[in-house]
C-alpha cells in the first residue's frame, strides 16, 4: 500500500484513513491539516515514541502506528463523551470547579491527569545512540527554498563559509510540490542549485531542522540522532511560511485541509485527498490547488473566494471557469457539515467587515474542503535571533522589521510570495550578509532599490478575515493542540485576561505541540478586535525555542559523564575493592570487612592509596608569604624536612580546605589538600597569585602526577624499612618529617604523618610507578598481617582520634573557632584571609561548638544527620546534630562528633539527648581524641 | 553561547570559562576598613544593570584569571583584561585609560 | 632495595591490556601499547579511516616563569613564537601556552634530561623559572586519519579548519567535557591531532572517543604502527 | 460541576466579571506594592483581609506573573534544612493548602509527594539531617530506599550505575506542584475585590526619600505619595532598591525550564537531584515540567541557552533512561535574585517606610501566602512578625546567617 518516499501521513491518506488522532480537550476526531509538519493533527504514537508527526516520518518496513489520547481504539473513544459536555468547558474551567470539598479535589484531578496527555512512553525505551557536532560558518542560511538558495548561494560566490540548512529530503521548499511551473522559474532555480554543488565553502544539510539562534551569534540544528552546535557570523532566516486555517464552524473537521497540504499529497506523494473537493480561498493559491485537484481526477464541487471575480487573476481562472466548475465569488465557508468527516460545506455571500449575509447559505456536497486563505510567515527564527515583526494591514501579515545586524529574513518568511523578487531577495541577503564579515563585495545599490519596488508592488495574499460568524463560536477552533475555541479566547478576554501573555497562559492558546504556528496569528487579531485596539498594542507572546520539537536523546547525545580514575583502580576491583563515588573519583569504601581493615591498622600495619589527595608544587622565594596570607596558622619559621597541618579560610572565616604542607628544599614546598578541594583550591590560591599575591612564587598542580598511599600502624616501619634505605628511625625521621628517597626502586616523597594515630608514611610516588609501588608493599607486609583499608576505615580511624573531616563535619557556615581548631587560628599575624572574622568570633565566643562525643553504655547508635534535642518551656528545640558517628571497634563504645551550643558543648562530660528513631538517646560531651589522647602512637 | 576573549587564548565559547562574580577587591587593610566597608566588601554587590566588572577564569583553557566588562542584560562584552595593581584602586579607576 | 626494575604503566595500560594490546617496553621502561592486531592493518586504518594511540610516555615538561622564554631561548635557540605556537627544542617540540608558560613534549625518557639542560641554563643565566616534569600527571593520545578535523569537531568546540588550526599548534581547551590540551601535529601529509589531559581522566577520554569514533571505523592501533608511519612520512618528506 | 460555572456557562460571556479592573492611577496610595507577581499581590490581598487597608496600589511593569511567579516550575514544599526555615516553609504550604477555598478559585495543588535523591553517602547525611529537622518540627519527611522509591517512581534508574547511583531519598508526601499563575490570579482577583488597585504595564522608575523617609514612588504612569512602600520585584530587586538606595547582598542570576510534549500519566511525584542539578514533575495537563541549576554567570537577560538543554536533557537521561524520545516543546528563563546563604531578605530596610521582600532566589514561590501574610502585618503594624525575624537585612552585618545551602540549592 505505502510507496517509496512515503510519509505515514500520506500512507494513511492513500489508504482513505481521515481520523488520525483524538484532540487533547474534547477528544475531537482529527484529520491531515497541513501536511507539514506544524499542526498537531497527525501526532501518533510509533512503537516507543510518543507524538509523532505522522506527516513527516518516512514508512518504514514494520513501524506499529498507534493513535494516541484514545482508548480503547481511535473509532471507539469513551473520553470524547465530553464533547457533549463542551458547553459547559470553557477555558480556564477547571480553574473554577472543583475548589470544594477540597478532599475532593485528588479525586478530579486523577481523572483530569488521565484524560489530558498525548503519547505514552514505554519504559522499555533503550538510551539509545546519539550525539552531536560543532560546526563553524561565516553565514547560515536556515531554509532552503528558492529564497535560500539564492542567498547561499550569493554569500558562497563572495567567498564566505556558508551552511544551507533544510529540513527536508532536497532543496527547493515549497517549489518541491507547487506542481507545474513555467520554465524559466525551474530553470533559474535549479542554476542556481548545482552552482551550490560546485562550491567547497558551500555545505547543505538536507533533513536537518534549524532548532534556534542563541545569544550569541550560536545556533543548533539537529537531524536524525545528531545535534548540529554553529559558531556563526550572519544569519539568513529563509524559513517560508504557513498555511493559516480560517476559523468557522466545525473547521476542525477531518477532511479540512490546508491548500498547501493537498498539493504535497498531490505532487510529493500521488494522493488525492478526496474526491469532491471545495475549494475555499481569497488568493490565487486556492485556484492553482483547484486546478491541480482537476488535474489528477478530483471532482472541484466549487471555488469560493472571498475576492470579488476582478480581482482573482489566476492564470488558470478561465480554465477552471471553461470547464465548468462553479465559482462562488465574494462568498466564504460558514460551516463544515459532517460527523467523522467531512460531508458537505456551508458557504454564504460575505458582508461588510468580517460578516456574511446568512440568508444567502448554501450547502454544497464534498468531501474535502481546501482552506487557502492567507500565509503566516514563518518569523521564529528571526524573533529568536533578536528580530521584531510588525502587522502589516496592507499585506495582513507579520512582517519583520528592525532586525539586527547579524540577521536577514528573505522569502516568504519576509512576506515575500513572487519567486523572481524572492531569488533577488536572497541574493542581496546573502551577499549583504557576507559583506558584513568584510567577505566580498557589498549588494548593489540599484538592485536594492528594484527589490524594494517589487515588494511594495506584491499583490496581497493573505485574508485579513479571522473568522466566519454564523454557527456556533464554540465550535470554531482556534487552537487545534488545545481545543481552543473562538468562544473561549472571547470569554477569557471579558474576563479581564486582555494582553496576548494573560490570554495565553489563561486559555492556553498557542501552548500546545504546535506553539500557535496555527493559531497566533488568529488569536492575536481576535484580542485586538475584542479589546478595540490595535495589533501593536495587543502585543504578542514571546518566541522561545526550540523551533521544532527535540527529543532529549538529541539534546542529550553521546552520554558523556567524566569520571576520575586512580592508577590502582583496577587493582582494588580485583581485590575486591568495594567502588564508592567521591566527588569525581571512584574510590575504594572497603575490601570486604572495613572492622578488619581497621584492626589490622591498629594492631599491625594497613595501607590505603590517597592519591585523589590534591598535590600541589610552590616554588620560590615568595611561598612563605603567600602560606602565611591563604592559611590561618604560622608557616615561616618551617624548616626544610618538615610538614605542618594548615587550615584555610575566606575573608568570612569559613573552613575551605585542610591539609598538610611540607617544605621539600631551599625554595621548594610541598602541599596536599583535599580530595573534593584539589581543583577549587588550586583555582583559589591563583586567584590571589594573580591578582597580587604572586610576588616570588611559582604555583604548579602536580595532583595527577604523583600517587600517594598511607603506610600506617605499629609495624609500619618495619614493612617500609624492607624496601628503602631512608634512615626510618625516631630520631633521624620524627613525627611531621618529610624525606626523600628511593622505595622500592621508586624514587619517592616520604611524610610522616597521617589521620589514623598511628605511626605511619604517607608516600608519594610518580603516578607511573603506582601500581609496582603499591603491590611491593604488599608483598612487603605480608609477613607483619598487611591489610589494604578503604575509606570506611578510614573514617573510623580518624573518628577513633576526634579528627574532623572539611566538608563532612563542617559545612558553608562553619569558622575554624566552632569546629574547634581554635588552636590553628593564629590572631597575631599580620593578615591572612578570614582573620578579620576570627578576631571577632574569637572575642564573642562563637555559637556553636563541633565535639566529640560519647553515647551512654547500652544507647543506640545514632546515624550521621540525626538531631539533638533540648526541652525548652515545655518545647523541644533542635539544638544541635550528628555530623560523625560509629562504633569503634577499638574502644567498643559509640563516638561521633556533633554540633552544640557552645556553652554546652565546653563542658567536658555534659549531658544532652539525641533524637533517635523517635526515642531519646544520652550521650555525652568529649573533648579530645577518644583513642591514645597523648598521640604517643604516632610519635614512636 | 557568548564569545569570551581571553585575554591569552583569545576568544572561546564562555563554557570553557569559571564566572568569578562581581569584581569586589579586597580593602587594603582588612583590620583598619571600616565595619561598614567590612560588610560591604563580604556582602554587598551591586549587580547592577549595565556594563559590570567581574573576575573569569580560564579553567579549562590557559588557566588565567582575568577582568571582563561586560553588560549584565545584552551580554555584549566590551573587553577583558589581565589584572594590574591599580584595579585595586576602586571604581574610580575604571575610567582610567587601561591598554 | 628490590632489585626488579620498577614497571611504569600508562594511564591507559588497562584499557589496551582489555582490548588485547601486546606490549613494548620504552624510555624509562612504561609499558605501551604495541600492536592490538597487526602493524600493517593498524597503519592502514590510520591511512584510510581513524586511528587511536597510546602515547603517554612522552615526556612533558611543564616550564614557568617571566625568564623562561629568555632562558629557553638560550638554551636552545627557540625562536619567538606567538601563543600557540610551536618549535623544536632538541629532540622535543615547545609549545607556547602562555606568555610566561610553555609546554615541552619530548620523546618518552628525555624529559629529565631535557628539564636538567633548562634548569641548568636558567641557573647560569641567574633566571627564576620552574620546571616540573608532569609525564606521570598526563594521559596522551594520537588520533590520526584523513577526516580526523571533522572528527574532532564531534568533541570539542575549537574550529579546526586548517587556517583556523594550523599544524604545529596546540590550545588548552574543553574536550569530551574534560580539560585537554590539544595538539596538531601532522604526519607528513597525514593530519593527526595529539590530545593530552590530565592521567585520571584517561579511560573515560579513551573510551568517549572510540565511541564517537564508530561512524570513522576507529581502530586503535600500537607503538609499532605508529613509529612506522612517522619513518614512512619523514623518507617520503627528505 | 459547580453551579456558579453551570451559570456562567448559561449566561455567556458577556456577562462574566472580570477578575480585576482597570483603574487610574491615584497620586497617593497608603501603600505601594511595587511587583505584580505572588508575593506582591499575595501582600495586597493580606492587607485587605487581614488589616482592612485597601488603599494599596500594586505597580507591575508589563502583566502580572510576568516574573518569577509566571516562570516557576511550581513545587511546593517545606522540608528545608534549618528549623527556622522548616517553620516557615511550613506554615507557607499550611495557607496554600486552603487557598483554593480561600480565594474561591481551584490553584490545583497537587500534593503527590516530592523526592530529593541522595547520590553519595555524604548526600545521604544531610537528607537525613533535613528529614529530623523535619520531623521534629511536625513536616512530614523522612528518608527512603531503593526498594520504596522504586514504588513511587517505577522509571528511575535504580540500578548499580558508577556516577551518581541512587541511595537514597528524602521523601515529603506533602510536597507537590501547584498551578503557579491560577495563584496570581487568585490573588489579583479577592485583592481587586477588596478594593486594592492592581495597574498593569506601569514601571516603578524611582523612590522619594526626604529625611530617610519613603514619601512616595515615580512610576512611568506619574508620581504616587506614599509612606509605605514593599519592594517586591525579586530578579530586579536590586535595581528598585538601588532607587533608595539601598545596597544588598544579592545577584541576580537566571534560571531556566523547559516543558516536552505532553504524554499520558508517567510520573507521579515531584523528582529533585541535587548532584545531577535536574528536577522534573507531571503537569495535569501531561508535559514533563524540567528545570536545573541557575545560569553559571551572572545576567538580566531572560533568554533561554542552548548549553541548559543539553546538561538538563543528559542529567534527566542519567534519571530516567527511558525518556530519550521525548521531545522538548518549549523552554524559558526567569531571574533569581540569589544570597550567599540560600535564604531570603524580608522586613525593613535603613530607609523608614521602604520595606523589601526579596532574595528568594530558586525557591520563593512556596512561600508567597507566607510572604504575603507577615509582610502585610509588617506594612500595616509595623512590627516585624516573629516568622520572618530570622531573615532580616541586618543578619548580615550581624553575621548571622541563615544557610539553607544544603537545601535550597537546587531543591526549589
Ligand atoms: C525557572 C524558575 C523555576 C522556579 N521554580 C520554583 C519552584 O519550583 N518553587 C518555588 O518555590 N520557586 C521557584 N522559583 C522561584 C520563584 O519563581 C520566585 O522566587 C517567586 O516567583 C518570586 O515571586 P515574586 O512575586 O517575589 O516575584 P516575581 O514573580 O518575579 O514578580 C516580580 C514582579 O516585579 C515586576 N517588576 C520588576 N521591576 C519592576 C518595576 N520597576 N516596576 C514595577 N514592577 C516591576 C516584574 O515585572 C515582576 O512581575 C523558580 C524560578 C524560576 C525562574
Ligand atoms: N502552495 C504552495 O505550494 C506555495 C504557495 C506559496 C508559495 N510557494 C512557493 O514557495 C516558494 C517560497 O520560497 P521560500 O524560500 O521563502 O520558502 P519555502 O517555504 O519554499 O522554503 C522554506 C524552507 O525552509 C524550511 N525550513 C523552515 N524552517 C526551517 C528550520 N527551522 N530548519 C530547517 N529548515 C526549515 C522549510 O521546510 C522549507 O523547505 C516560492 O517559490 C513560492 O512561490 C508555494
Ligand atoms: C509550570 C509551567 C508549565 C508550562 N507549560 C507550558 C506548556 O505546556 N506549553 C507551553 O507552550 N508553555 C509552557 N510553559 C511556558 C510558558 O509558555 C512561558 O514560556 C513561560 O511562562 C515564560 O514566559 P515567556 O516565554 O513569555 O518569557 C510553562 C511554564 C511553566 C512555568
Ligand atoms: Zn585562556
Amino acid at each position: 500500500m505505502a510507496h517509496e518516499g512515503d510519509t505515514i501521513g500520506s500512507a494513511l491518506a492513500a489508504s482513505g484513513v481521515r481520523v488520525i488522532s483524538r484532540s487533547f480537550k474534547y477528544h475531537r476526531p482529527r484529520g491531515l491539516l497541513c501536511c507539514s509538519g506544524h499542526c498537531p493533527n497527525c501526532l501518533v504514537q510509533i512503537g516507543d515514541e510518543p507524538n509523532v508527526r505522522a506527516c513527516m516520518r518516512p514508512v518504514e518496513e514494520g513501524i506499529q502506528v498507534r493513535s494516541q489520547n484514545a482508548w480503547p481504539s481511535l473509532r471507539f473513544d469513551l473520553l470524547s463523551l465530553s464533547r457533549f459536555a463542551s458547553r459547559f468547558m470553557p477555558a480556564g474551567f477547571y480553574y473554577k470547579t472543583f475548589i470544594r470539598p477540597k478532599w475532593l479535589w485528588p479525586f478530579y484531578e486523577h481523572v483530569l491527569r488521565h484524560a489530558a496527555g498525548l503519547g505514552v512512553v514505554d519504559p522499555k525505551t533503550p538510551r539509545g545512540k546519539y550525539d552531536k557536532r560543532y560546526l563553524h560558518a561565516d553565514i547560515v542560511v536556515a531554509g532552503g527554498g528558492p529564497a535560500g538558495i539564492s542567498a547561499a548561494h550569493a554569500a558562497g560566490k563572495s567567498g564566505a563559509r556558508v551552511l544551507l540548512i533544510d529540513e527536508n529530503a532536497e532543496l527547493g521548499g515549497h517549489l518541491r510540490f507547487a506542481g507545474a511551473r513555467p520554465d524559466s522559474e525551474t530553470a533559474a532555480v535549479e542554476r542556481l542549485r548545482s552552482g551550490l554543488a560546485g562550491m567547497d565553502n558551500v555545505e547543505v544539510l538536507t533533513n536537518t531542522s534549524v532548532l534556534g539562534w542563541y545569544r550569541k551569534d550560536w545556533l543548533a540544528a539537529k537531524s536524525g540522532n545528531r545535534l548540529f552546535k554553529v559558531r556563526l557570523g550572519s544569519l539568513v532566516a529563509a524559513t517560508g511560511a504557513f498555511e493559516r486555517p480560517l476559523q468557522f464552524e466545525n473547521n476542525d473537521l477531518p477532511g479540512v485541509m490546508l491548500g498547501g497540504a493537498v498539493r504535497r499529497l498531490l505532487h510529493q506523494f500521488g494522493v488525492a485527498a478526496g474526491r469532491r473537493a471545495l475549494v475555499a480561498t481569497a488568493n490565487d493559491d486556492g485556484w492553482d490547488v483547484a486546478s491541480d485537484l482537476r488535474a489528477a481526477g478530483v471532482e472541484v464541487a466549487a471555488i469560493v473566494d472571498e475576492r470579488p471575480a476582478e480581482a482573482c487573476a489566476s492564470p488558470h481562472g478561465e480554465a477552471l471557469v471553461a470547464q465548468g466548475v462553479p465559482v462562488h465569488y465574494e462568498h466564504t465557508v460558514v460551516k463544515a457539515v459532517g460527523g467523522k468527516g467531512v460531508t458537505a460545506a456551508i458557504i454564504a455571500q460575505t458582508a461588510s467587515g468580517d460578516g456574511v449575509d446568512k440568508g444567502t447559505c448554501k450547502t454544497i456536497n464534498c468531501d474535502l474542503l481546501v482552506v487557502s486563505v492567507g500565509w503566516t510567515p514563518d518569523t521564529d527564527l528571526t524573533h529568536l535571533a533578536g528580530g521584531k515583526t510588525r502587522y502589516d494591514a496592507d499585506h495582513a501579515e507579520m512582517l519583520p522589521t528592525e532586525l539586527p545586524s547579524h540577521l536577514h529574513v528573505v522569502g516568504r518568511a519576509a512576506g515575500t510570495h513572487e519567486l523572481a523578487t524572492q531569488l533577488l531577495e536572497g541574493a542581496i541577503a546573502g551577499r549583504g550578509a557576507a559583506h558584513r564579515l568584510g567577505i566580498g563585495p557589498p549588494p548593489d545599490a540599484a538592485q536594492a532599490a528594484e527589490l524594494q519596488r517589487l515588494k511594495s508592488s506584491e499583490p496581497r495574499r493573505s485574508s485579513p478575515r479571522v473568522s466566519v460568524p454564523g454557527g456556533m463560536p464554540k465550535k470554531r477552533f482556534v487552537c487545534l493542540c488545545e481545543d481552543v475555541t473562538e468562544e473561549d479566547i472571547l470569554a477569557t478576554i471579558a474576563e479581564g485576561f486582555d494582553s496576548m501573555q494573560l490570554l495565553k497562559r489563561y486559555s492556553t492558546v498557542s501552548m500546545g505541540p504546535c506553539q500557535g504556528k496555527m493559531c497566533s496569528m488568529a488569536a492575536i487579531q481576535m484580542c485586538a478586535r475584542a479589546t478595540e485596539r490595535s495589533i501593536p498594542d495587543t502585543g504578542t507572546t514571546t518566541s522561545r525555542p526550540p523551533a521544532t520539537p527535540v527529543s532529549l536523546g538529541t539534546l542529550a547525545g553521546q552520554d558523556m559523564e567524566p569520571v576520575q580514575l586512580g592508577a590502582l583502580h583496577d587493582w582494588h576491583l580485583a581485590n575486591g575493592g568495594k567502588p564508592m563515588v567521591a566527588g569525581r573519583w571512584i574510590r575504594a569504601e572497603h575490601y570486604g570487612d572495613a572492622i578488619a581493615e581497621v584492626k589490622a591498622v591498629r594492631d599491625a600495619v594497613g595501607l590505603i592509596d590517597v592519591s585523589s589527595l590534591g598535590k600541589l608544587r610552590l616554588t620560590g622565594p615568595g611561598v612563605p608569604d603567600l602560606l602565611q596570607r591563604v592559611y590561618i596558622n604560622k608557616w615561616r619559621k618551617l624548616g626544610v624536612g618538615q610538614a605542618r597541618y594548615g587550615v584555610m579560610c575566606n575573608d568570612e572565616g569559613i573552613v575551605l580546605d585542610d591539609g598538610v604542607c611540607a617544605r621539600v628544599g631551599e625554595q621548594e614546598w610541598y602541599m596536599s589538600t583535599t580530595s573534593s578541594g584539589a581543583t577549587g583550591m588550586y583555582d583559589w590560591m591563583q586567584w590571589w597569585i594573580q591578582s597580587g599575591w604572586g610576588e616570588g612564587l611559582h604555583l604548579t598542580n602536580v595532583t595527577e602526577a604523583f600517587a600517594a598511599m598511607n603506610l600506617a600502624g605499629p609495624r609500619a616501619r618495619e614493612v617500609l624499612g624492607d624496601l628503602t634505605d631512608v634512615d626510618l628511625s625516631n630520631e633521624a625521621f620524627p613525627y611531621m618529617g618529610v624525606r626523600s628517597g628511593v622505595v622500592a626502586g621508586v624514587p619517592c616523597q616520604l611524610l610522616r604523618i597521617g589521620f589514623t594515630g598511628e605511626l605511619s608514611y604517607e608516600i608519594h610516588c610518580p603516578s607511573g610507578y603506582t601500581v609496582h609501588l603499591w603491590e611491593a608493599l604488599i608483598a612487603a607486609g605480608q609477613p607483619h598481617g598487611i591489610k589494604p583499608f578503604g575509606v570506611e576505615a578510614q573514617r573510623v580511624l580518624r573518628l577513633e582520634k576526634g579528627h574532623s573531616i572539611v566538608g563532612h563535619d563542617t559545612d558553608g557556615l562553619t569558622d575554624p573557632i566552632m569546629a574547634n581548631m581554635e588552636w590553628a587560628v593564629k590572631l597575631d599575624k599580620s593578615d591572612f584571609l578570614g582573620m578579620r572574622h576570627l578576631s571577632r568570633v574569637a572575642e564573642h565566643g562563637p555559637h556553636q561548638r563541633l565535639v566529640g562525643f560519647k553515647v551512654s553504655s547500652g544507647g543506640a547508635k545514632p546515624e550521621e544527620g540525626m538531631q539533638i534535642v533540648a526541652a525548652s518551656n515545655g518545647k523541644r528545640e533542635v539544638i544541635g546534630w550528628i555530623t560523625s558517628c560509629r562504633l569503634s571497634p577499638t574502644l567498643g563504645e559509640i563516638i561521633g562528633l556533633c554540633w552544640l551550643p557552645a556553652e554546652l558543648g565546653d563542658r567536658e562530660g555534659a549531658e544532652f539527648t539525641i533524637h533517635v528513631d523517635g526515642r531519646s538517646q544520652s550521650a555525652r560531651v568529649w573533648h579530645g581524641a577518644f583513642y591514645d589522647p597523648e598521640g604517643k602512637r604516632l610519635r614512636t | 553561547m557568548l564569545l569570551l576573549t581571553c585575554p591569552n587564548c583569545g576568544p572561546r565559547n564562555v563554557s570553557e570559562f569559571h564566572f568569578g562574580n562581581e569584581y569586589n577587591p579586597r580593602p587594603a587593610d582588612p583590620a583598619g576598613a571600616s565595619e561598614a566597608e567590612w560588610v560591604d566588601y563580604l556582602h554587598l554587590r551591586s549587580n547592577k544593570v549595565g556594563v559590570q566588572k567581574e573576575w573569569w577564569h580560564h579553567g579549562t583553557g590557559c588557566g588565567l584569571w582575568f577582568l571582563a566588562e561586560r553588560h549584565t542584560k545584552t551580554g555584549e562584552i566590551l573587553r577583558t583584561y589581565l589584572w594590574r595593581p591599580d584595579d585595586n584602586a576602586g571604581p574610580d579607576s575604571e575610567t582610567g585609560a587601561k591598554p | 632495595m628490590s632489585a626488579t626494575k620498577p614497571a611504569l604503566l600508562t594511564p591507559l595500560y588497562g584499557v589496551t591490556k582489555g582490548l588485547g594490546a601486546r606490549f613494548v617496553e620504552i624510555g624509562d621502561g612504561w609499558l605501551i601499547a604495541d600492536a592490538y592486531t597487526e602493524s600493517a592493518s593498524e597503519q592502514a586504518a590510520a591511512r584510510d579511516r581513524l586511528a587511536i594511540a597510546d602515547v603517554s610516555a612522552d615526556g612533558n615538561l611543564r616550564i614557568e616563569g617571566a625568564d623562561a622564554e629568555t632562558t629557553l631561548r638560550a638554551a636552545y635557540g627557540l625562536p619567538a613564537l606567538a601563543i600557540g605556537e610551536s618549535a623544536t627544542v632538541g629532540n622535543g617540540r615547545c609549545y607556547r601556552l602562555r606568555a610566561d608558560l610553555f609546554s615541552v613534549i619530548t620523546a618518552p625518557g628525555d624529559e629529565e634530561s631535557t628539564a636538567g639542560a633548562i634548569e641548568s641554563a636558567a641557573q647560569s643565566a641567574g633566571h627564576r623559572i620552574t620546571v616540573t616534569v608532569m609525564t606521570h600527571g598526563q594521559a596522551s593520545v594520537r588520533i590520526i586519519g584523513p577526516r580526523v578535523a571533522e572528527f574532532m569537531s564531534k568533541l570539542c568546540g575549537l574550529d579546526f579548519s586548517p587556517a583556523a588550526f594550523p599544524d604545529g599548534v596546540a590550545k588548552r581547551t574543553s574536550f569530551a567535557k574534560t580539560a585537554q590540551l590539544v595538539v596538531r601535529r601532522d604526519i607528513g601529509q597525514l593530519p593527526a591531532f595529539t590530545v593530552v589531559g590530565a592521567r585520571s581522566s584517561a579511560a573515560y577520554v579513551w573510551e568517549t572517543i572510540l565511541e564517537a569514533g564508530e561512524e570513522y571505523g576507529i581502530t586503535p592501533i600500537g607503538h609499532d604502527a605508529l613509529s612506522k608511519i612517522a619513518a614512512d612520512s619523514t623518507e617520503r618528506g627528505t | 460541576m459547580s453551579l456558579k460555572l453551570f451559570r456562567e456557562a448559561l449566561a455567556g460571556r458577556q456577562r462574566l466579571p472580570r477578575m480585576w479592573r482597570q483603574h487610574s492611577l491615584r497620586d497617593s496610595y497608603e501603600a505601594v506594592i511595587i511587583g505584580g507577581g505572588a508575593h506582591g499581590l499575595a501582600c495586597a490581598y493580606h492587607l485587605a483581609k487581614d488589616h482592612g487597608i485597601t488603599d494599596v496600589a500594586v505597580v507591575e511593569k508589563t502583566y502580572i506573573g510576568s516574573g518569577g511567579s509566571g516562570r516557576n516550575t511550581a513545587i511546593v514544599r517545606s522540608n528545608y534544612l534549618t528549623p527556622d526555615g522548616v517553620r516557615f516553609y511550613d506554615a507557607s504550604l499550611k495557607l496554600y493548602e486552603d487557598l483554593a477555598r480561600d480565594l474561591d478559585f481551584n490553584v490545583m495543588l497537587g500534593q503527590r509527594g516530592h523526592l530529593t535523591l541522595a547520590h553519595s553517602d555524604s548526600s545521604v547525611i544531610t537528607m537525613r539531617r533535613r528529614a529530623e529537622t523535619n520531623r521534629l518540627v511536625g513536616v512530614d519527611s523522612r528518608l527512603i530506599f531503593p526498594e520504596e522509591i522504586a514504588r513511587l517512581c517505577p522509571d528511575l534508574d535504580l540500578s548499580d550505575r558508577p556516577r551518581y547511583p541512587i541511595l537514597a531519598a528524602l521523601y515529603h508526601p506533602p510536597g507537590g506542584i501547584i498551578r503557579h499563575d491560577a495563584v496570581v490570579w487568585g490573588y489579583a482577583h479577592q485583592a481587586d475585590a477588596r478594593g486594592v488597585h492592581i495597574h498593569q504595564n506601569t514601571a516603578a522608575t524611582g523612590i522619594d526619600i526626604q529625611n530617610g523617609k519613603v514619601i512616595g514612588v515615580q512610576t512611568t504612569r506619574g508620581r504616587i505619595k506614599t509612606d509605605t512602600v514593599l519592594n517586591a520585584t525579586a530578579g530586579w530587586g536590586a535595581i528598585i532598591s538601588d532607587m533608595a538606595g539601598v545596597k544588598l547582598p544579592m545577584s541576580t542570576r537566571p534560571l531556566q525550564a523547559f516543558v516536552t510534549e505532553p504524554l499520558k500519566p508517567f510520573l507521579n511525584v515531584v523528582i529533585v537531584s541535587g548532584s545531577l542539578h535536574a528536577y522534573v514533575s507531571q503537569s495535569d495537563r501531561g508535559e514533563l515540567v524540567c528545570g536545573g541549576s541557575v545560569d553559571p554567570y551572572a545576567s538580566y537577560s531572560m533568554n533561554s541557552s542552548l548549553d541548559f538543554l543539553e546538561t538538563l536533557a543528559g542529567h534527566l537521561l542519567a534519571l530516567f533512561p527511558c525518556l530519550p524520545k521525548v521531545r522538548v516543546l518549549r523552554q524559558w528563563a526567569g531571574l533569581c535574585d540569589m544570597t550567599p546563604d540560600y535564604s531570603p531578605i524580608m522586613g525593613k530596610t535603613p530607609v523608614e517606610g521602604f520595606h523589601i521582600d526579596l532574595g528568594w532566589g530558586t525557591y520563593g514561590f512556596k512561600a508567597s501566602p507566607i510572604c504575603g501574610k507577615t509582610l502585610a502585618e509588617l506594612l500595616a503594624t509595623g512590627r516585624t512578625p516573629d516568622l520572618i525575624r530570622p531573615f532580616r537585612l541586618s543578619r548580615f552585618a550581624e553575621y548571622d546567617l541563615v544557610g539553607e545551602g544544603g537545601a535550597a540549592s537546587v531543591g526549589h
